[in-house]
């Protein structure tokens, strides 16, 4: 049982002794190649679940919209990535003849790699974590915006007018969701106390005298903040404007073909997956579950969160591009901010803890309790943003029929005249 | 600290080894017969107009920089979370103020319509 | 040469070396540029040279004050808030001359 | 060697190499890229420093906003690039700044250059100081400690300080109020001629409007049917 449970925690380990027993000689060298076999191990990770994901997806999709999806390449088509994989390898690629060429073949070498450094933090069972940084949600959030770079580099390099408006749509879109996803997870690092990962999913277990609540309970408007700025991070759908055919091609990676698209690809689905790893962690608990092992868990967590971005993939339309903006700076932004304010008061005016009330005051509650009156706090500020948004939306949609029914009396003016 | 970062730098240099292996290899394998038209900047069967020019809206400008004033008050307010704990009331006061201040300039942002898409 | 006050096998002057050759490209960068923006990026390139310095002496000589973290952080707002109004006004000035050279900007208004 | 020296040389030839490529090229697209990786390479410098707090707020601020802000920027100015890089007086200014580093390589560096003032008037009276007439090789004051595990709690704990640093961090908040609508207003104002079209057509499209909305005493109104035929012919 012990064993199962720490399966990959006994696996590394041995890798690791093996790897120090044969280069003795030197244990510099030893750590590194260690190291180096990990990061390899991650990146394989990441890019076999990615051929998995696509294979995945367009099932799934393809159920939800009562098609069959892939079935023709080998049995119920799960040979299907594979394929893609050889025709992508075998595509002819061409760079257009007035690209920077430089920076157009340098974008998605970047954009893969930074959605691959994002797995270096996440943890996949206790002890089992490529490198457990005390800066480690802050790291996810700054690494998220190497994607930005990527980006405008692959639309200047196109040279080519919807590749370049592609890149400034997509990045508009990427910067501005940005902003709620760091106000949420502010709000998850004031109730842990650490930005690291280990210490985020530690708190909500039940060990060391913590209560073991999931931070969705306690904070369940973040978590979907979170979600709907992940999936806008990401590019999926209902938010893929980036891609919108009808209006800009394909976006900043039009001029992309072959391989070097497909890392495009990879850089977000990769990108997706490490959201759904991300949300797992922050909200969900992590690695931490009854019964089954740890990383188990923790990909059935991540797993979850990822069927709910096909589920809306298959289910939502796409937004307008203002509709998206709106969103973004006109709902999520204020309500994010109001919660932070509101979460603070709450952990400063109910603490848990008898030194934080003693020392300064406030009303000494269980853990429990300050869930209870944080969940409330939250659903309430989610209602009051909500219905305040149906009242702006009601008399914005009044304003424009009180201006159609003028300008028809002003046209029937004109025709009797 | 610098141990925890050291597999990060592993993990980037690793990662760029890889994929640019990948790209390599996929260099090999593919077919290369150029012309002029394969070459040519895709813009729908279109000849292109000019140059790469496009008259950008100002407006991805300013939603740049409301999002740098927010990213500036996360450096800030991210170790205070961390500290959070620790901090008499007063301190987190401050801090509320602090956030309503830059409420407060987004609000204005909003009220001058930066933040509309028109 | 210090080295017994060497962190990681690193001397100070290390650092301080590093940092002087940026401040010093960036100065040349603000100065000997035509354009606005490169002269802006001149600007970057001296503040992160400062930031470099302050948090190299707050590593060697007072890793226990906030003092050099403090700094570092108000300069990181100040660069971001220099950017933003610096890249506005060069923007508006582009649209009413289309030139972002500052000698051309020889009249009080636009 | 260790493998920190190896990494810390590796980092600034790349630092210092893209620094010069930024003050140089005409191409400021590239420019700005490579002033990416030159913030990139501080960002290692402060890992280095066992500051991995500043190394990913770095990566944050200068990578994910300000050189994007300069991007933007660098995209919005087009038509500007085929200029020369260099104004007139480069050559000067380039003297200026290799004299510069070499005060302040002869200053802060690791070289010990003793000076004798004792026969100089006025400096001697100056610099009174054992120290001050050596140049170079500063005697620090060494502190020899680890950072502090709770160095980033620390930080947080002095930014809200009365006595430390609360008010420049309120100031920051207005600060960032005041950057905020000046931007915007600068960045959104238009030439005269244009605001006074503008306010000019909007005018006359309310007066338009408001003559048509005067009642007619001889057209009845009519059903809304009626008036979305009479619209379509």
């Amino acid at each position: 049982m012990d064993a199962i449970t720490n399966l990959l925690k006994i696996i590394s380990d041995f890798v690791a002794e093996l790897i120090r027993s044969v280069l003795g000689f030197s244990p510099l060298l030893a750590e590194l190649v260690t190291m180096g076999i990990a990061a390899v191990v991650l990146i394989t990770f990441a890019a076999l679940s990615f051929m998995g994901l696509t294979y995945v997806e367009r099932k799934v999709v393809a159920r939800i919209q009562d098609r069959l999806g892939p079935n023709q390449a080998g049995p119920f088509g799960l040979l299907q990535p594979l394929a893609d994989g050889i025709k992508m390898f075998t595509k002819e690629d061409t760079t257009p003849a007035t690209a920077d060429r430089w920076v157009y073949n340098a974008a998605p070498l970047v954009i893969a790699v930074f959605a691959l450094a994002t797995y270096a933090v996440i943890p996949f069972a206790p002890g089992v974590v490529g490198t457990n940084l005390n800066v480690g949600v802050f790291y996810v959030l700054a690494i998220g915006s190497g994607s930005i770079v990527a980006i405008l580099m692959a639309g200047w390099g196109s040279n080519n007018k919807y590749a370049l408006l592609g890149a400034f749509r997509t990045v508009a879109q990427l910067i501005g969701y940005e902003v709620p996803m760091l106000l949420n997870v502010l709000t998850v690092v004031l109730v842990t106390g650490s930005m690291s990962l280990i210490d985020i999913i530690n708190h909500q277990t039940l060990a060391d005298g913590n209560p073991g609540i999931p931070h969705i309970l306690m904070l369940p408007l973040p978590a979907l903040v979170f979600l709907i700025s992940g999936i806008a991070e990401t590019g999926r759908s209902p938010f893929d404007l980036l891609e919108a055919e009808s209006e800009i091609v394909a976006g900043f990676h039009t001029e992309y073909s072959g391989m070097k698209f497909a890392l495009f690809f990879l850089g977000e689905y990769v990108n997706a997956l490490a959201v759904s790893f991300v949300f797992s962690t922050l909200f969900l608990g992590g690695y931490a579950g009854p019964i089954l092992p740890p990383y188990v868990w923790i990909l059935l967590k991540a797993a979850l969160v990822f069927f709910v971005f096909m589920w809306l993939r298959g289910t939502l339309p796409r937004v307008r591009i203002d509709q998206m903006h709106a969103l973004n700076w006109k709902f999520l932004v204020p309500m994010s901010t109001v919660n932070l304010v509101l979460v603070m008061l709450v952990l400063k005016l109910f603490p848990t803890s008898e030194s934080a009330a003693q020392a300064f005051g406030g009303l000494l509650v269980t853990p429990w309790v300050q869930t209870i009156i944080l969940a409330a706090v939250n659903l309430g500020v989610l209602f009051t943003a909500l219905t305040l948004a149906a009242r702006a939306a009601r008399r914005f949609r009044q304003a424009e029929e009180e201006m159609i029914m003028r300008r028809r009396a002003a046209n029937l003016a004109a025709a009797k005249a | 600290m610098r141990t925890d970062f050291a597999f990060v730098g592993v993990m980037i240099v690793s990662a760029a080894l890889l994929m640019g292996v990948t790209l390599l290899a996929a260099s090999f394998l593919r077919p290369k017969k150029p012309n002029t038209a394969k070459l040519s900047t895709y813009e729908c069967g279109m000849e292109t107009v000019g140059d790469t020019w496009v008259q950008f809206r100002v407006n991805y400008y300013i939603l740049a920089l409301v999002f740098v004033l927010f990213d500036i008050e996360a450096i800030l307010l991210f170790p205070i979370a961390v500290a959070f704990n620790a901090l008499p009331l007063f301190a987190v006061l401050n801090v509320v103020l602090f956030i309503l201040v830059l409420l407060a300039a987004l609000l204005y942002a909003w009220r001058k319509g930066a933040l509309d898409w028109e | 040469m210090g080295l017994q006050n060497a962190i990681n096998g690193i001397p100070l002057e290390w650092y301080l070396i590093v940092a002087a050759a940026l401040f010093s490209i960036g100065l040349y960068g603000v100065l000997a540029r035509k354009n606005a923006v490169a002269m802006l990026m001149g600007v970057e390139l001296m503040l992160n040279s400062v930031n470099l310095n302050l948090l190299a002496f707050w590593r060697y000589l007072a890793p226990e004050s906030a003092a050099g973290l403090a700094f570092a952080a108000f300069v990181f707002v100040v660069a971001a808030a220099e950017t933003a109004v610096g890249l506005a006004l060069i923007i508006a000035v582009y649209r009413s001359l289309k030139s972002v050279d500052p000698e051309t900007l020889t009249q009080l208004k636009l | 060697m260790t493998l920190q020296q190896v990494i810390f040389i590796i980092l600034a030839i790349a630092v210092i190499g893209s620094a010069l490529f930024v003050v140089t090229t005409s191409n400021l697209f590239r420019g700005a890229l490579m002033l990416i990786v030159a913030f990139f390479g501080v960002a290692g410098f402060y890992v280095l420093l066992d500051n991995g707090l500043f190394a990913v707020a770095q990566v944050m601020i200068y990578i994910g906003a300000i050189s994007i802000l300069i991007i933007f920027s660098v995209m919005l100015t087009r038509g500007m690039q085929a200029m020369i890089p260099r104004n007139a007086q480069a050559g000067s200014v380039a003297i200026a700044a290799a004299l510069l580093f070499l005060i302040l390589l002869l200053a802060f560096g690791p070289f010990r250059l003793v000076v004798d003032l004792s026969g100089v008037p006025i400096l001697s009276a100056l610099f009174r100081t054992e120290s001050a007439r050596v140049l170079g090789g500063v005697p620090w004051q060494f502190a020899n400690r680890e950072v502090p595990e709770t160095y980033i709690a620390d930080f947080g704990r002095a930014l809200v300080d009365l006595n430390q640093f609360l008010l420049p961090f309120l100031l920051v908040a207005f600060l960032v109020d005041a950057v905020l609508a000046g931007a915007i207003y600068i960045a959104r104002q238009r030439k005269p001629a244009e605001v006074i079209a503008e306010r000019e057509a909007i005018a006359k499209e309310e007066a338009e409007e408001l003559a048509a909305l005067q009642p007619q005493p001889n057209a009845p109104t009519l059903p809304q049917g009626a008036i979305a035929s009479t619209a379509d012919h």
